[in-house]
């Protein structure tokens, strides 16, 4: 309901209510797309056992490379997790202090969009006959082997965007877009964090990508630079 | 009881469901009757109201110069656009509906059975031209589906129309939470009917006539 | 390939290369974003024995209804066949001479998605435990019934959008949108109908709904008005 | 045959095989080795880069003052935008993947298989840390798959990379169709593996080190 947008004072307050145990989806594609000032709110906020759902597994020492090193991730699910600069992440798995699922990254996607969308599992040709699909059920469609794929669904996802109006209606920021827009239809509660908040009806309603109906929370941060 | 109170007309039946829809809802208005809920919204709660066809924030109907055949309604009716509005395309536009993000959807029914049952597509008859729409989306989809519909089937032979079980073909299972009507209002979950208000009517009256088990607390009526 | 995008002289050429027995999505739900002057030019081409896949069924006597007064369709899957002015379609179904498949509008939309998106088949709750769910395979998802349903192909997509630019990106207007994005994916040759052809560079990336990949002919008409 | 001619550098390669690209082809550069093709690319055919995560109409890498931290390829690296670019989100941009759009995929591989299986995310070490990113998405959903790689794993043992059978963990199943290295081009279909051309090794010397079945039709090398 769109009178329940809240329009946060900062990130702290922005990702309040999230409790250990917590599947945290979190947006960006590398640095592009990353919230990082709500990752750091995450982190300080201190919730433990979490399961983060976000394309890698963080890079460098800050934004989600600091949330594992604080340990209160017990669980990460990505498609591409061994980066450069993924030593934070690389350590904690080789001593068995993560779990991780890896998933093709259109599964990741498709699994996110199945869960804000309804469905209740899907097939798809990608990863068939591969280690990804291990223990998975199959199926035959057209002469093409299927997986069967099912949604993830997150208690709040986090996302960067670019610009939020009153109600929430967003517009993201080039290859900044990513995850955002699905992630914000898959969480209990979605919070945005923003370049900026304009006035209802600033936005054109051709171009708006999230409708305000996904989205519960917005934070005005500045830009991050990698 | 006040069962010397008549029952609602069209309007007031409008006005009384458009009550219980919470400020800042997102709500879907079935074509017909539910469309009506529309006129009798407080423009101040912040309601929003979506379309089947790709849009949130759709404005009251468009009259004169503000026709524009490319903004319609699910019932085709040229519609205008309000601040904060958004179009999408259909298959997220469904994936909005399927996936539980609407709060509220009103419709339309045939039958509603006590379970929750829902029949509003299809009388069954032998030449009856099927047409489904969105139907069984809406009914599957919203958080909460409320009914408009006469209590007792006038048109045909006045037999109740909220029933123990829907022998019209289903729309959807256990969607329905609450039945609007021009006699009483209801209130449905997994457990019972509840009798949330009546006009014109007595509750044991009711409880009589509709043939059904129904949860009779306390006081009904304004 | 976008130096395949062919910008039509005329509706009639737009839509050369539909043979008998094609299946063609037809956009639109009602008057809005129905490709009037490309289906009157499917009608003038003579093509027979066509599936055709669109929300409605036809109003008063042109487009879509005269194409089925034409006798050219075998077979049509929509969600909403019947309307106050369907007496065409009505006609035809009430003597046998048309099949039709009725699909709840979100599946129909969703299977269009899942074929232009590589989906093999998809779990949805829509329409389990009712009539156009029989003979279909079923499973429990959470507790939850859920109905398999399988892509719709085309093999033309017939769709009105507002703007193109000369690769064939594309800009819809209003409710005009609604089917023709999913339609344009799900196409072996999509055509769009459109108000005008831009140069290339003049729409905004972020703003384009249909990028260029998913169109292959535009011809440029004048708006139809209902 | 031409077997004089010195091998391919990597330049040359990259020239190769952006020479079979047909104009206003729709193409993904996979990370590492296939993205250097992009510099070979004719500007005037019209080809459009695709990037992964979420983009049409990709430029070459940025620089200076055109370096936008939000503007990435799949790879990470701060690149430009095109006229007539669009940018989508990630389902969307796997389902133009998945759903058989783009023309051509340009991948590196740890091995190919005569059939046409790929191995290229994952050496199957006990100590290797799995991350598999869109390679499997991009493996099953190009209308062509070409592969860029040494013919032969010199970083270890040289044996050949082009085998009777994957002994790396796949990631696609008869999937590629070309496979380029800097001795030879290979084009492969569901009856056999044809050689195409060769850089300074002639084709039954070739048949030879590979030990695979292989089709040598008339003259081959430029």
């Amino acid at each position: 309901m769109n009178d329940r947008l809240e329009i946060a004072g900062d990130p702290d307050e922005a990702v309040r209510g999230v409790t250990d145990g917590s599947t945290v989806l979190i947006g960006g594609f590398g640095p592009a797309g990353l919230p990082v000032a709500l990752v750091d709110a995450l982190r300080r906020g201190g919730a433990h056992d979490l399961t983060v759902v976000s394309n890698n597994a963080g890079n460098g020492t800050t934004g989600l490379a600091a949330l594992l090193a604080a340990g209160q991730v017990r669980r990460i699910i990505c498609s591409f997790p061994r980066q450069r600069d993924s030593f934070v992440f690389d350590e904690l798995y080789r001593t068995g202090r993560i779990e991780l699922e890896v998933a093709p990254q259109g599964n990741l996607a498709e699994r996110i969009r199945a869960a804000g969308a309804g469905i209740g599992a899907f097939y798809t040709p990608t990863g068939a006959g591969t280690l990804l699909a291990e223990g998975k059920e199959t199926r035959m469609i057209d002469g093409r082997e299927h997986v069967l794929e099912h949604p993830i669904r997150g208690d709040i996802a986090l996302i960067r965007a670019h610009r939020a109006d009153r109600m929430g209606n967003l517009v993201y920021y080039k290859t900044a877009r990513n995850f955002g827009p699905i992630m914000a239809t898959a969480a209990a509660l979605t919070v945005a964090e923003v370049d900026q908040v304009v006035p209802t009806g600033t936005l054109d309603p051709e171009t708006i990508v999230t409708p305000s109906i996904y989205v519960d929370r917005v934070v005005v941060t500045s830009r991050a630079v990698a | 009881m006040n069962p010397d109170r008549r029952p609602l007309d069209r309007r007031e039946l409008a006005a009384r469901v458009a009550r219980d829809i919470p400020p800042g809802a997102y709500v879907n208005l079935g074509i017909g009757l539910p469309t009506t809920v529309a006129s009798y919204l407080d423009p101040s709660a912040g309601i929003v109201l979506h379309t089947e066809n790709g849009m949130l924030g759709m404005g009251p109907e468009a009259h004169g110069d503000d026709i524009d055949h490319d903004l319609l309604n699910a019932g085709k009716v040229p519609v205008t656009e309000l601040p904060g509005a958004a179009y999408f395309h259909h298959a997220d536009s469904f994936a909005m509906m399927r996936g539980g993000h609407l709060d509220v959807c009103i419709l339309g029914a045939f039958q509603v059975a006590v379970n929750g049952d829902l029949a509003n597509w299809h009388t069954g008859a032998a030449d009856a031209i099927p047409a489904v729409g969105g139907a069984m989306d809406l009914a599957i989809g919203a958080k909460s589906v409320y009914v408009m519909m006469d209590l007792f089937n006038f048109a045909r032979d006045g037999t109740p129309k909220l029933v123990r079980a829907c022998t019209y073909p289903l729309t959807g299972r256990a969607c329905v939470t609450r039945v609007y009507t021009r006699h009483a209002v209801f209130h449905i979950d997994s457990a019972a009917v509840r009798l949330v208000e009546t006009f014109g009517i007595g509750g044991d009256e009711l409880a009589l006539r509709l043939d059904i088990p129904l949860v009779i607390e306390g006081e009904h009526g304004a």
